[in-house]
């Protein structure tokens, strides 16, 4: 009767602990794989199992697609959830996991190919008739004559440019080049991060279109041909390609583009036999004109605001189809209410050039409050390491027009408590407040537009946190260690005899 | 007692003094006149501490992490850390860049002598899987390099220094 | 530009800290009031001005009618939420802040003389030709005299017969008297206990339906004639009369009997020239008759199911009319999605015949994810006190159907954690893991019928937690008085000395 | 060192040894054999504890009030108290009926001697502004009444005993 026996989720932090709550809302039992980093994270306490997989290096733990596949069929799994990231778009892991008889909850590993790598999926839109931003992907395979074809065709294309890694995103992998003397440089040391980060140091070029807003739209596909769109999200407040905060409706789109667009992306979907939830992405230019960009063949980091405003739970919806359940929507049934917004909470440091930052949280407290959804998979005591994205949060709010969105999110930063790690909730901040970002008028360059000098304010400490710091260390901070303890005396002794003055009874 | 306190630029030192009921408690900043307030603990409880201060009542949640200290109030934090006797590696701003985070130095671009430009690059770091360039905060001359390709760096482990 | 100006909220706990939460949203400044007790409770920090009006009792307090609109003109509010309880149903309180010159967000003095009253409105409701539960309202003030009336009156009606405040809800000053012999014992009790709580000692009599369903209707009503109501609650999990599980829509109403339940209330309303938020009751028996119980003149607790499926936000809707501005819906544009239910936390011992219970909440973890919501005036730290309601918090959970809802409650109840006190939590599992609360056989008989005998399991800790008690207590708990940090040396020390290892550096 | 703790029915007896790495946790219930388990303790920070438990990671959330210790495992929270020597007092069980919340006695109904049987309203108590009434367990006999109209009463107070 049930969905699947068992789902293995293959990932961390709060995709994992997303995933994993779905699962049992649904009741179905979850084994969480973590690295000797994450023993204590909360998606490793959260699931009904958890398996550690190795060391904190992704590349020794959450990439090892072999042992999670062995971890999957020992502990009786019959699908597999990738979440995003890590082994999300490897279409030789989903292929393997089909290999074995699992389920791979996503695409087919032929869909993934097809659409997954940047420079086929472009092919697949340029023939279905879809524009695409004009760009080049090199021919040649040994990397001394790709650089060569690249830097040719770079000309050609007319700078300023734009350097893609093929496999992957989050703007790793990818420089913007205005000069053409610095173009092998950032070429090489664009190939060197795409291969860091994604095994696969293909680049392809991209002629930049100025001022644009990235619009992209979330599908869904069963297995049965059925593909509907959910609309779209507007992610164009961007640092340095990364993606900081993504709204839906876009302030941008009329009914009419939007159908448009979203017909674009189902038949993109539908181009390639398409199953499961995916995302496409699309560059809006300024004079209304939209160009593919990607297709994403995975569960979004935005994707909460689509569920804000359709109703619709995407992680449930992926199970639901991958366990070959029909969509139960046709495409009229979709609607859309209110306004969403999500901004990533990011451990970085607004005031040294966003460097990630590492530590412990010590403090923490979410904002919580109708309309208000936090994604975490922290919890207060948590180390921010040096192996893992550095988000830490996604805070989405939900209010019935766009401008109550915003306040509500204004609210909510300000309301969001995180000591002992630095992060960019000041610069969320700032974003929020600007009067451009207020009108919607939002552009991939919004933050190099209106923020470029942004400092975060230094604020003193008012003398009544002060006060709260020298009492606190009048009183210390507690806690000694097992070590001192038993130093102290290895007697047995009675706890209770510690506490305030109470006494045991006699007899 | 006393105890003084830092934080990105400045300083106070907060002396905290039992009275018949509850603490005097007087705080020295630089470019003030000491002030003194009454203060009563009201409760303390792990990170929550509540005071009253001049019969008003104030929620704090408090945490230290080794040396330094994060107060919260509502949901703003301050982080304080001992004061530096000398002022120095205050980073950035006078031209000693540090690491701000933990990482692997990838390459070294610039060498002492060199003069350089605002935004050059000056070292390229990886860490968290991203390369991060370090670049000059403006026009100067590198007068010191502190680490080279391959070294490991902590967090306000000095990379150059630019004049 | 702005609604108001500043507006007073005199309440406390969880509607305190919503109503000041909507109000910073909309960008208006807020008054707390707060007793001694609640100096450091979370609305009284959260709002942006707090001024103490009393010691913990609420008859010097909260109740405190004309101290609290002093607090308002002295802090220049020119408006007061009453939220529920305490004032809010207070007609005297209402016009005493119009006459102040200030809004009271909430309907006019007349308005809830003519509805709040049970008795009053049963009278509008007969003369509008609703259904009203037979009953008998006394017609002697003399006490003496009123108790004779009564009991006269109950032996007509038919036992069994239920006593009821005049004012108030919740449960208090009700009885159900099945015996005729125990009807003055029970009818002083229902007296004493109604003076207590609402300073008003008036009852009436009821038949009792057997089995009803108690179902109610959220109405918004401008200051321009125009009525909406947003659907019904089915608030039937009740026990001795409180309510404790409400849900959305109620798995009994078609699409016919809503729309003439709906019409009623409206009908209800205009009778009265109703303005802002009400709610009006109703019975529902098993024969599908409805009756009128009473309107509550007031936002209701269990408001929040509402606002999940029909996404609008009743207080800032309640500010708004109270504003002046007009309703911006049609009946028409009201839709409902999906399925909302609301668990209420209480400290009380569901071992202990659910007595309330003291103490202080230790350890605190909320769960939080998509479509879950809490509303909760606490924080980890807070003493549970004698002077005010039991009510901890409010679980709100929505999904896309009532079974996912039913299935996120079950799961969000599971990963509530809060130690210190004793709550309900186990109990409000066992009601909705119940077969016959799957199935939606809801009744206000539920918690008799199929959970009377119904105790919380007995468990043992396992040896994993006895393990961590004992390295806990190894280690201690921390944390030394600030006269013993003084008494062990008054010394200029410097506090860093104590960090692990730090060293100064010379100079 | 050795721990003693006590829950609704049952109680325990934990002893920690320190060992080469780590703790040796021994623990004996009187129904059972005792077992041992090689515990490190990872980390404790305020009320976050997190050990390994024969090399399983695991975290827990520890309180403390006064005599009362809270430790959570997940969202599940138990209660642990130190042994009661006598086992009395063990509230309602044994036909000692006693006040779990601070309250006041409004009306007792019975005296010494009477026969009662179950449900029957035995002491009216008032605390959060309600009326409640502490009935009868079983048929049975008041032996003793603790408390009379007026009193204030605090948890775990006696007020009436029924055998």
């Amino acid at each position: 009767m049930t969905l699947f026996r068992k789902i293995l989720v293959a990932n961390r932090g709060e995709i994992a602990v997303r995933i994993i709550r779905a699962c049992q809302e649904l009741g179905i039992p979850t084994v969480a794989v973590y690295s000797e980093a994450d023993a204590a994270a909360l998606h490793t306490t959260l699931a009904d199992e958890a398996v550690c997989i190795g060391p904190p290096p992704p590349l020794q733990s959450y990439l090892q697609a072999e042992t999670i596949l062995a971890v999957a069929r020992e502990r009786g799994c019959d699908a597999i959830h990738p979440g995003y990231g890590f082994l999300a778009e490897n279409a030789d892991f989903a292929a393997a996991v089909a290999a074995a008889g699992l389920t791979f909850i996503g695409p087919t590993a032929a869909a993934m190919r097809a659409m997954g790598g940047k420079i086929p999926s472009r092919q697949v839109m340029e023939a279905a008739g879809v524009p695409v931003v004009p760009g080049y992907h090199p021919v040649a395979t040994d990397p001394a004559a790709q650089k060569a074809e690249l830097a040719e065709a770079s000309v050609r294309l007319g700078y300023p440019i734009r350097i893609k890694a093929s496999a992957g995103g989050g703007g790793k992998g990818m420089r913007v080049v205005a000069d053409p003397d610095r173009f092998i440089a950032e070429l090489e040391s664009a190939r060197r991060e795409a291969q860091n980060a994604f095994g696969n140091s293909t680049v392809y070029l991209e002629k930049l279109i100025p001022g644009p807003r990235h619009i992209e739209f979330q599908i869904l596909a069963d297995h049965y041909g059925h593909v509907v769109h959910l609309g779209e999200r507007e992610c164009s407040i961007q640092r340095r390609h990364q993606k900081i905060i993504e709204e839906t409706p876009s302030p941008a789109l009329t009914p009419e583009l939007r159908a448009r667009m979203g017909a674009a992306a189902v038949a993109a979907a539908q181009a390639v036999g398409y199953t499961n939830a995916g995302t496409v992405e699309f560059l809006l230019a300024p004079d209304g004109h939209f160009y593919f960009l990607e297709m994403n063949t995975r569960l979004q980091v935005e994707h909460p605001i689509t569920e804000a405003v359709t109703g619709i739970d995407l992680v449930k919806a992926q199970i639901r189809i991958a366990a070959g359940e029909p969509l139960p929507w046709r495409q009229e049934a979709i609607t859309w209410r209110g306004h969403a917004i999500e901004a990533r909470i990011y451990a970085e440091d607004p005031a040294h050039r966003f460097l990630p930052t590492t530590g412990r949280v010590l403090l923490l407290s979410e904002p919580v409050g109708p309309g208000i959804r936090v994604d975490t998979g922290i919890t207060a005591g948590d180390a921010i390491g040096l192996y893992y994205d550095p988000m830490i949060a996604k805070l989405i709010c939900w209010a019935e027009d766009r401008a109550d969105a915003v306040r509500k999110l204004d609210w909510a930063l300000a309301h969001y408590l995180i000591a002992g790690v630095t992060t960019n909730i000041p610069f969320l901040q700032a974003i929020v407040r600007h009067p451009a970002y207020h009108q919607g008028m939002l552009s991939t360059d919004f933050v190099e537009r209106h923020l470029a000098d942004w400092q975060p304010p230094s604020l003193s400490p008012p003398d009544e946190i002060l006060i709260a710091a020298a009492v606190a260390d009048v009183q210390g901070y507690g806690v000694i260690s097992v070590a001192e303890a038993m130093a102290s005396g290895g007697e047995p002794y009675n706890p209770w005899a510690m506490a305030d003055g109470f006494r045991l009874g006699g007899g | 007692m006393e105890f003084r306190y830092a934080w990105n630029d400045g300083e106070a030192t907060v002396r905290v003094e039992p009275e018949a009921e509850g603490l005097r408690v007087t705080i020295s900043r630089p470019d003030r006149e000491p002030v003194t307030y009454r203060v009563t603990v009201v409760r303390r409880e792990g990170e929550r501490l509540v005071l009253t201060i001049e019969d008003r009542p104030r929620v704090f949640r408090v945490a230290r992490d080794g040396k330094t200290r994060w107060v919260a109030q509502d949901a703003r934090a301050f982080r304080l850390e001992p004061p530096n006797p000398r002022g120095a590696q205050r980073s950035a701003a006078d031209g000693s860049l540090t690491a701000v985070m933990p990482g692997k130095v990838l390459d070294v671009l610039v060498q002492p002598g060199q003069r350089v430009g605002a935004g050059a690059p000056l070292v390229i770091l990886e860490a968290m899987k991203m390369e991060l360039r370090i670049t000059a905060p403006s026009d100067g001359e590198v007068v010191a390099v502190f680490v080279r390709a391959g070294d490991v760096v902590n967090p306000g482990q000095r990379l150059v220094e630019v004049r």
